[in-house]
């Protein structure tokens, strides 16, 4: 058993998901946005784990929550590179930008 | 003990779609489908039906509400899944919502023929079982995945008509929205499972109802809510219901406006007055919702003034609609879950009829322009009627049920004392009023450009009186609907 | 004709000897209801029946009504007074409404004054030609809330009948008014409502801040029983107080008045004008006096001013008007002020005095929008300066018209003056009884709106009527009103010289409620 | 007699229905209609008059009424109250009513709407008698207002001409500023002694004002107030802009109405509520000093005008200006009898214009002359009528005139010697300008000679309302010949004393001297300048331009009026019409709508369309909301 | 020392997010994506799940990363050099995203996990009835510390009765749901 305290891990998700976000909003290719969606959604996982390991493993519920997120992840990763790909036959590009067309 | 009653109507919805992907392989692609289309629909009522077996009576669905309060409320997974007289409401609107999104759907893809409508429905009736399962969860996980089932769905949905270009981007712009938001959600998730160490809601509420409010835990609420208003579009976390109504075909559109939507609802419901219904947090809380609901209403109104496209109007008006309702959700209790309940209930019809006849309109001219619905008092009077009575209904002109639920929700508000929101929300409505009246002006005065009449099915004309008749006899005599809804909202705090 | 008399008198005799053998024995039929489901099946009937028939069947209605609405008034038991004819089927317990209908003095009065507007109105409408089905639709549908909202004793149902009625209104406007119709309808309609927010908050707070939970105005009226407190009727009653003045076209907020009515079709100004103009003041003391007397006494004072400005500053607006129908509807809005400023003097006199006016202008207004209705459908052009010497191609109606004015100006012997004469006595006596010497010197400020709507009205009499012939195209093909078109005015004439030459049964009705409320109130002291 | 006394203005009402939904289109059952009803009022007055004679003195007065309307504390009833005062007033309106009816038979008879005029005629005179007849306030005033209302139909009879138009709008706008003040009179009274009957108020008054819980100047106050609708009825300055331009309407109306009765209201009026005015001496000087005011004034302006009405107008101002100053100085019954005696000279007068008008269709004197040698009639009752109404002996006029000359100087008002001489000089004026009338009118020679050759005696249904004039304006003043003192014996007020003391006729002509002198002074005058033509009226009005002009043009009163009211009324309905179209309207409201508007525009440029702003602003709120809630 | 090698890890995680998010040649994005998640699942070691990590290496490395690399080949002109990889909010999105994390970190230390590695009572024990409470009396226990174990979390996703078992058989919903609608989407009609 380590020791390292539970806020390191806390912080350390706390990192990732504000890197994740910058992602999100800051990359112009969706494919890109799609990986900082990636990141924070295990910033989210390590933060399940180190509570799940806080309460002493008292229910699974943390890595069981993990596991579904992983799962779903995997799920809306697919489904959003379907929509990536349609939508790039139509522009003929990836950039999140361009697709501006529906606004006001 | 498993109860199969606690999800009967999210695996009639699978088996539908199962069954739909399965006729499908027997069906030539030229065909018109009845047979997918006929499974669909069977599906879905057989969905409704089986609400009543939850309480075994036999009666209709609504009214099972009222049994299931008696104490044999049907559970399954270890209580993780409960179908509650709550839930039960939520599950009519919803599969009601789905049924019309049929409906509108069969007329829509006959004016833009694709070789994918089976794919659509059996996609369709997933993302209607996600809603459905959403309502009866009681435990995070569950909640989760059922949330994502509804919403990864729609993500495809919204861009199903892949040559369409506003599709697309609307699919796009929801996915990645929507994704992330969820990520909000979870992180939000993870830190209230860190201060309580269980998903089950009700537990959480035990665990947290001893302690103080931490930053960390008022920040996890601020996420969880952010992550959940996605849904409902609260300002300002609506920013992309605009885009994605308009660009979404339309049967989409309707049923991200009420099934999506309730079922945004009812998660709030559910987490937030049973699982964060403790000292340390709900006054936060509440005061955020005071705060998001008014902006909501200031923002959908005003942004709908200047809108030419009716969809995208649909769009602002639906994002108030969520303001409105966030004043009967916040002021909670028995009476603000009644009228939370009620108005959805209106707003289903409302709304469905709307989108029906944006659907059969668009079909015809192939506009969604509020110009070309001049005269179509001329060219459909049925629709011309629907337009006026839905809108109004919308907007809470009396003697349309809109009014009756605006009533109990700014009344549930003033209850608590949130006298000015409802204040605030009249006024609007007042605002709201008039892009309302735009449309029916269009609508019933001013003359048509095309004579050309506007024909409908049998089955359309019918759910459009029907529409008519609901919206105005519940403005008139909302008691019965009233009651069960209030028999729905009590089995909330049993 | 024949044909229309018998539609007339047939339903009016049916009616007035169908209520006859109720009245005698108990009350079985539900007589207030009737008078909101008969213009609602008439409604029906027409949608159903052909074209041809939809004149036909109002007409039929609305005389049928009238002879129920006499008859009400005559078999209203005075001796008794408080709420007759009560109707009460419990709605949603838990909420505390009910589908309560009744009538004391005051609603007796305004139930016959909608009853007589309907009449008058169906029948000014016998030409109309465009949409002809869908407009006796909506027309009916119109009277039915009007009437809904005068013998609701419920605040749900007193807001829903009322908002009912706004919405055929804004279709009526839009659909078959003139100039610019689709603003004024939306600004009419948009109005209304606004006002109506306040109310509905009102209502709601009143309903959640009492001790009594109901919407029932007679539970809510027992101050001790509710409980309000006088924080929260000082705060609450203004707001309710320019709710209802929205309605009654309160300044600043009366603009909706001049542009609805002068686009609105004809019958749609009557029963706007006539019916549901007076709705503002009729509700206020109807519920907001009762409800909160405490608040009344300490806002009155100052609203007053509001009433007075209505009063002085419309009557002046309305002496620059170009258009026919906008002075019309400008003096239609001083006179809205008269009765608000009765019901500011809190007295008797001031608020019986109200009450006739509220009844004298219902009538008064509608037969002056009838005239300048059928004046217009003759002349076509409503521009003062193109108009002129009418009187020479049409005595009668000019006649009629000359008789109208002289209404409004309130002449004794026609119904105005009952009205104005009991607001200043009221104003007077507030002052005098000493609450607050604020009106002992706007007393005679408020007089001078009888010399100011003089001048108006006689200037567009004189720019109308009299004079030399503008435009000589009128003179050969102009005809006078012909009998369809005068009955409807010379019917409404003759209500208000009733009212006019012989007070004294009206007057005793509308104590009835005034009397009582005074008691409860109890007056600036 | 006296309980049929409410048949009185009933029955003319009654007419005017019958005629107005009935014989419009039968000429001659109207007249008779309206003639036969005024006939039987006639009849019914000389009735009551009889019936009052036999009654004790001191209790003539009988009252009845029915309640009218009814509010807790007040009651407002309709009724009747027949005193001497009202039979008097009875007696002339029906008698001067009944006679202008059958004049109108002849003048009016090629009108077409001849039944629309005899309806007005007998809603005038209804109205007249119920206000004659009321025991109350609020019905003199509900009569008031209605005799106003005729007086606007009737003015405006040929409505076609926009001189008449305008004349109608302005008598009963003007007359409507004097209502407002009579209207606020009778609700303070209403307010202050919770009744409007003339017998309790009149009890509660003198209770009051013995016990002192009522001052006197309060009842001045409300006295004043009364007196504003006596001002605007009676046309006294400065309201009385309207009486001239009233001329406008037929003749017939310019004598019943204009000259004989309506206007005699306000006199009468004060008359009734004499206990008001007589509690305080300032509502008294108040009175005196208007009505001496405007006698002077008129006739002053009468001295300039063209118009043979208008000067009759002018005339008629200034004499129901002596009957006002005469209740002012307390001369209660020779304010009275100055108004019956006036009543009928100056009915014959208009009348006899009227007649001159129907034989030239032309109004301006200077287009007449030398009438007596065709209408020999006319001539002779005008000369009566001048004779009248120029206070000679024994001609009616003198009678009266002299009574309120008494009335004047025995008076105890501030000042009450200048009205005396005012009184005096108006006096010297009236004999002046009547007789200028009736010289360039009937002598001399024909001045356009078109119409004189068309010129003749006017029908007998004119003529005969002339002679029985004529007669009357003889007569009517030996009711009060010295030593009968029949007349004041019957109408006074308070108790019986009869002043002036003349015994016999010669005592009252060397009593009134300075009268006679004044009166044969301005006849004589007058007759140097328009019958011996010894002075030249033109090389006067060159010689004193300013002054002719200035009374030419009636002190330029109209002119004022109408600069105010464009200025002040007009202006502020300008500003007004623009604050309500641009500030209110355009402004508020529609601003309010295109602020909503452009809210929404502008809000709706935050959907940029971009997904990633969409995104900043969701974890911007977060970040936000967080921030706010832990601070 | 065991420590300084999750703080290595931790860093290393770190960073390549960092630049995964930054740098702009796709393809490196995609393997310092990889790179990252190869360290979070050494932080999952550290909190003794060592399935999960394997789960994390397997979907996320295999999969999910696949998947992307795929996306990437098949839209081509994405690696055009000349694009820039940042667009015009940029500046913007530092500054919410270092507000948004600096708020994060600030309530965390302000939490009362500071400091504290086990909560003081087991409340959950004393407060549930339900599913969560057997399992926790059943398979958890301060002795016998769960170790990320396979058959554990297969008992608790696939027992009925442990209530996980409903979203276990649903997510498989999501997953078809997911598939059926991808492969329409994605899918090159004929034109």
């Amino acid at each position: 058993m380590n020791n390292i305290p539970l806020v390191h891990f806390l912080y350390l998700a706390g990192i990732l998901f504000g890197i994740g976000m910058f992602g999100v909003l800051a990359r112009k290719n969706a494919i890109s946005v799609l990986m900082g969606i990636e990141l924070m959604l295990n910033a989210v996982n390590i933060n399940f784990l180190a509570f799940a390991r806080y309460w002493n493993w008292n229910s699974l519920t943390g890595p069981v929550f993990v596991v579904f997120v992983i799962t779903i992840a995997a799920a809306e990763a697919a489904v959003a590179l379907a929509i990536i790909i349609s939508i790039y036959r139509h522009l003929r590009t990836a950039n999140v930008d361009d697709a501006h067309y529906l606004r006001g | 003990m498993i109860q199969v009653q606690a999800f009967l109507p999210e695996l009639w919805l699978v088996s539908a779609a199962f069954l739909v992907i399965i006729a499908d392989l027997f069906q030539k692609s030229t065909s018109s489908k009845t047979v997918v289309k006929g499974i669909a629909v069977l599906g879905v009522v057989g969905a409704l039906l089986s609400l009543c077996c939850i309480s075994g009576c036999g009666s209709c669905p609504i009214s099972a509400c009222c049994s299931a309060v008696a104490g044999n409320v049907p559970t399954a997974f270890g209580g993780f899944l409960k179908t509650d007289a709550l839930s039960v409401f939520f599950k009519v609107i919803i599969l009601l919502a789905t049924l019309f999104t049929l409906l509108i759907s069969f007329r829509f893809f006959k004016a833009n023929p694709t070789p994918y409508l089976t794919e659509f429905i059996a996609v369709l009736l997933f993302s209607a079982a996600g809603a459905s399962a959403l309502t009866s969860a009681q435990e995070i996980i569950t909640l989760y995945v059922a949330l994502e089932t509804l919403t990864i769905s729609s993500y495809l949905l919204a861009s199903f008509m892949k040559k369409d270009k506003a599709s697309n981007e609307a699919g796009m712009k929801y996915l990645l929205l929507g994704a992330f938001s969820s990520a909000l959600l979870l992180f939000g998730f993870s830190y209230l499972y860190g201060f309580t160490g269980t998903t089950v809601i009700s537990e959480i509420g035990k665990v947290l109802a001893t302690q103080v409010a931490s930053p960390l835990l008022t920040l996890s609420v601020i996420m969880i809510v952010a992550g959940l208003a996605f849904k409902i579009s609260l300002a300002p976390f609506h920013m992309w219901t605009p885009d994605v109504y308009e660009g979404a075909p339309t049967p989409v559109t309707a049923f991200l406006s009420v099934a999506s939507k309730t079922a945004g609802f009812a998660a709030f419901v559910r987490l937030f007055w049973v699982g964060l219904s403790v000292p340390a947090l709900q006054p936060t809380w509440i005061a955020l919702f005071a705060v998001l609901a008014v902006i909501s209403i200031i923002l959908g109104n005003l942004e709908a003034l200047p809108q030419r496209n009716i969809k995208r109007l649909m769009a602002y008006s639906s994002i108030a609609q969520a303001g409105y309702i966030s004043t009967g959700f916040l002021a909670g209790g028995q009476l603000g879950l009644t009228a939370v309940l009620f108005y959805m209930f209106v707003y289903l019809f409302a709304n469905m009829g709307v989108f029906l006849a944006i659907t059969i309109v668009a079909a015809k001219t192939g506009s969604e322009q509020i110009e070309d619905y001049a005269g179509m008092w001329k060219r459909s009077p049925l629709i011309g009627i629907m337009l006026l009575v839905g809108l109004l209904s919308l907007a809470g002109v009396p003697p349309f049920a809109g009014f009756s639920g605006k009533w109990y929700l700014f009344g549930a508000a003033i209850s608590k004392g949130y006298t000015w929101i409802a204040l605030v929300g009249m006024i609007f409505s007042v605002v709201s009023l008039y892009y309302y009246l735009q449309v029916a002006r269009q609508a019933l005065i001013s003359a048509p450009k095309d004579d050309s009449p506007i024909e409908l099915s049998w089955v359309e004309n019918a759910v459009l009186v029907i529409c008519v008749l609901f919206i105005v006899t519940l403005g008139f005599w909302p008691t019965p609907i009233m009651q069960i809804a209030q028999t729905a909202a009590t089995s909330l705090f049993n | 004709m024949f044909s229309v008399l018998a539609t007339i008198l047939v339903p009016f005799a049916v009616s007035f000897c169908l209520f006859h053998s109720v009245a005698q024995g108990p009350n079985l039929l539900p007589v207030l209801s009737t008078f909101i489901l008969a213009p609602f099946l008439a409604a029906l009937l027409v949608m159903i029946a052909p074209e041809k028939f939809a004149r036909w069947i109002s007409l039929g209605a609305a005389s049928f009504v009238l002879g129920l609405g006499v008859k009400l008034f005559l078999c209203y038991q005075t001796a008794v007074s408080g709420f007759q004819f009560v109707e009460e089927i419990p709605w949603l317990k838990n909420l505390g409404i009910s589908y309560i209908l009744g009538v004391d003095g005051m609603s007796t009065l305004m139930v016959l004054l909608v009853t007589c507007v309907y009449f008058a109105g169906a029948l000014i409408s016998w030409n109309i030609s465009l949409r002809r089905k869908e407009y006796f639709v909506l027309f009916s549908l119109l009277v039915s809330g009007v009437a809904g909202a005068y013998e609701s004793l419920d605040l749900f149902f007193f807001f829903l009948f009322y908002e009912f009625a706004v919405l055929p209104m804004y279709l009526l406007v839009g659909i078959w008014g003139t100039g610019r119709k689709e603003y004024a309808a939306m600004k009419l309609t948009v109005y209304l409502l606004a006002g109506s927010a306040f109310m509905l908050v009102g209502f709601l707070a009143i309903y959640f801040t009492s001790n009594v939970h109901t919407f029932d105005i007679r539970a809510l009226s027992d101050l001790s029983a509710t409980g309000l407190s006088v924080s929260f009727q000082n705060t609450w009653f203004p707001l309710l107080f320019v709710g209802f003045g929205v309605i009654s076209a309160l300044f600043p907020f009366h603009t909706w008045s001049p542009d609805g009515y002068g686009s609105a079709p004809t019958a749609a100004s009557m029963l706007h004008a006539g019916v549901l103009k007076s709705l503002g003041g009729y509700s206020i003391i109807r519920v907001a006096l009762p409800l909160m007397p405490d608040g009344a006494k300490h806002w009155l004072p100052y609203l007053a001013i509001l009433a007075l400005i209505n009063m002085l500053y419309a009557a002046i607006v309305a002496l620059k008007q170009t258009d026919f129908k906008y002075v019309i509807a400008y003096s239609s809005v001083s006179h809205c002020g008269t009765i608000l400023f009765g019901i500011c003097t809190l007295e008797a006199a001031g608020l019986n005095g109200a009450v006739i006016q509220t009844f004298s202008h219902g009538i008064v207004a509608a037969m002056t929008f009838a005239l300048v209705g059928t004046v217009y459908g003759k002349a076509h052009t409503r521009e003062l300066a193109k108009l002129g010497g009418l009187s020479k191609c049409m005595p009668v109606l000019g006649a009629l018209f000359v008789a109208a004015a002289m209404a409004n100006v309130g002449l004794p012997g026609l119904s105005g003056f009952v009205g104005e004469f009991l607001v200043f006595l009221g104003s007077y006596q507030s002052g005098f009884r000493g609450g607050f010497s604020i009106f002992q010197a706007l007393f005679p400020i408020g007089v001078l709106a009888i010399v100011l709507t003089a001048i108006y009205y006689l200037r567009l009499v004189q720019m109308v009527f009299f004079g030399p012939v503008k435009d000589p195209h009128l003179n050969e093909e102009v005809k006078d009103g012909s009998f369809i078109e005068i009955l409807p005015i010379a019917f409404l004439l003759i209500v208000s010289l009733l009212v006019g030459l012989y007070p004294k049964p009206f007057v005793d009705m509308s104590n009835l409620s005034i009397a009582p409320l005074i008691d409860h109130i109890g007056g600036f002291k | 007699m006296i309980q049929y006394s409410w048949l009185i203005p009933t029955l003319p009402a009654l007419a005017y229905v019958l005629i107005t939904i009935f014989t419009k289109r039968f000429k001659n059952i109207s007249a008779a209609i309206s003639i036969l009803t005024m006939a039987s009022c006639f009849a019914l007055a000389v009735g009551i008059l009889f019936e009052l004679l036999k009654m004790d003195p001191a209790s003539r007065s009988v009252t009845f009424g029915t309640t009218w309307l009814q509010i807790a504390p007040w009651q407002a009833n309709v009724g009747v109250l027949i005193d001497p005062l009202s039979a008097n007033m009875l007696l002339v309106v029906t008698f001067i009513s009944l006679l202008v009816q059958i004049y109108s038979l002849g003048y009016m008879h090629d009108d077409e709407r001849f039944s629309t005029y005899y309806s007005y005629l007998s809603l005038f005179t209804a109205s007249m008698l119920l206000l004659v007849v009321s025991n109350n306030y609020l019905q003199i005033f509900v009569g008031w207002e209605l005799v106003g209302l005729c007086s606007y139909l009737l003015i405006g009879f040929w409505y076609f001409k926009p001189e008449a138009a305008n004349a109608a709008k302005k008598a009963f706008v003007v007359n409507r500023i004097g209502d407002m003040g009579f209207l606020m009179g009778v609700v303070t009274i209403g307010m202050v002694f919770q009744t409007f009957d003339f017998a309790q108020v009149k009890d509660l008054v003198a209770q009051g004002l013995a016990n002192h819980t009522l001052a006197s100047g309060y009842v001045a106050g409300i006295a004043i107030l009364l007196f504003c609708g006596a001002v605007g009825k009676s046309a006294q300055f400065p309201l009385h802009v309207w009486l001239p331009d009233a001329m406008e309407g037929p003749t017939p109306v310019s004598a019943l109405i204009h000259a004989a009765t309506m206007v005699a209201a306000g006199v009468f009026m004060v008359a009734r509520t004499y206990n008001l005015f007589s509690a305080d001496p300032l509502s008294m000087t108040v009175v005196a000093y208007i009505g001496g005011f405007t006698a002077i004034f008129a006739a002053s302006i009468a001295l300039a005008q063209d118009d043979i009405k208008r000067i009759l107008a002018y005339s008629t101002l200034s004499q129901l200006g002596y009957m006002i100053m005469s209740l002012g100085v307390g001369g209660y019954t020779s304010g009275m009898f100055h108004l019956t005696t006036h009543a009928c000279f100056k009915a014959l007068l208009f009348l006899g214009s009227g007649s001159v008008i129907h034989a030239l269709h032309e109004q301006d004197i200077w287009k007449m002359g030398g009438l007596s040698k065709k209408m020999k009639i006319t001539t002779i009752t005008f000369a009566i009528g001048t004779l009248a109404i120029a206070g000679i002996p024994p001609f009616a006029g003198f009678f009266s005139k002299d009574a309120i000359l008494d009335a004047v100087k025995d008076s105890t008002i501030w000042h009450h010697e200048i009205l005396y001489y005012a009184a005096v000089f108006t006096a010297f004026l009236t004999a002046f300008y009547m007789f200028r009338l009736f010289f360039v009118v009937f002598t001399g020679e024909a001045r356009d000679h078109h119409s004189f050759d068309h010129a003749h005696e006017s029908p007998f249904t004119m003529c005969l309302p002339l002679v029985l004039l004529a007669g009357l304006s003889i007569c009517v003043g030996w009711l009060n010949w010295p030593g009968v003192d029949a007349y004041s014996k019957f109408v006074y007020y308070g108790d019986l004393h009869l002043e002036g003391g003349a015994s016999n006729f010669v005592q009252l002509l060397t009593q009134s001297w300075l009268s006679i002198v004044v009166a044969v002074a301005g006849i004589t005058l007058s007759a140097m300048f328009y019958y011996w033509r010894i002075f030249s009226a033109e090389k006067m009005a060159v010689t004193f331009r300013p002054i002719y002009l200035l009374l030419k043009n009636k002190y330029y009163f109209d002119e004022f009026y109408g600069w105010i009211v464009k200025t002040f009324l007009f202006g502020l309905a300008t500003i007004l019409k623009w604050f309500d179209d641009e500030v209110v309207d355009d402004g508020m409201v529609d601003g309010s709508g295109w602020v909503a508007r452009k809210m929404g525009g502008l809000l709706s440029l935050t959907q940029t369309g971009y997904v990633q702003n969409y995104a900043l602003v969701v974890f911007g709120a977060v970040a936000v909301i967080f921030l706010l809630v832990s601070f | 020392m065991e420590n300084m090698i999750f703080y290595v890890i931790a860093g290393i995680t770190v960073a390549s997010a960092l630049m995964a998010l930054t740098v702009r040649n796709l393809f490196h994005c995609a393997l310092f994506l990889a790179m990252a998640m190869f360290g979070i699942s050494g932080v999952f070691l550290y909190l003794n799940s060592d399935f999960l990590a394997s789960v994390q290496v397997l979907i996320y490395v295999g999969a999910v990363t696949v998947i992307i690399i795929f996306g990437i080949s098949l839209t081509r002109n994405m690696m055009d050099e000349r694009s820039k990889a940042m667009n015009h909010q940029f500046l913007f999105s530092i500054v919410v995203a270092l507000l948004l994390s600096a708020v994060i970190i600030a309530a965390i230390q302000e939490s009362p996990f500071v400091g504290a590695e086990h909560p003081m009572s087991l409340m959950l024990s004393s407060t549930t009835g339900d599913a969560s409470q057997q399992l926790a009396a059943n398979i958890a226990s301060p002795d016998h510390p769960f170790q990320g174990g396979v058959a554990y979390l297969a008992g608790a996703l696939l027992r009925p009765e442990n209530g996980f078992a409903f979203a276990f058989e649903f997510v498989s919903i999501l997953l078809l749901s997911a598939l059926v609608g991808a492969i329409v989407i994605a899918r090159k009609d004929p034109a």
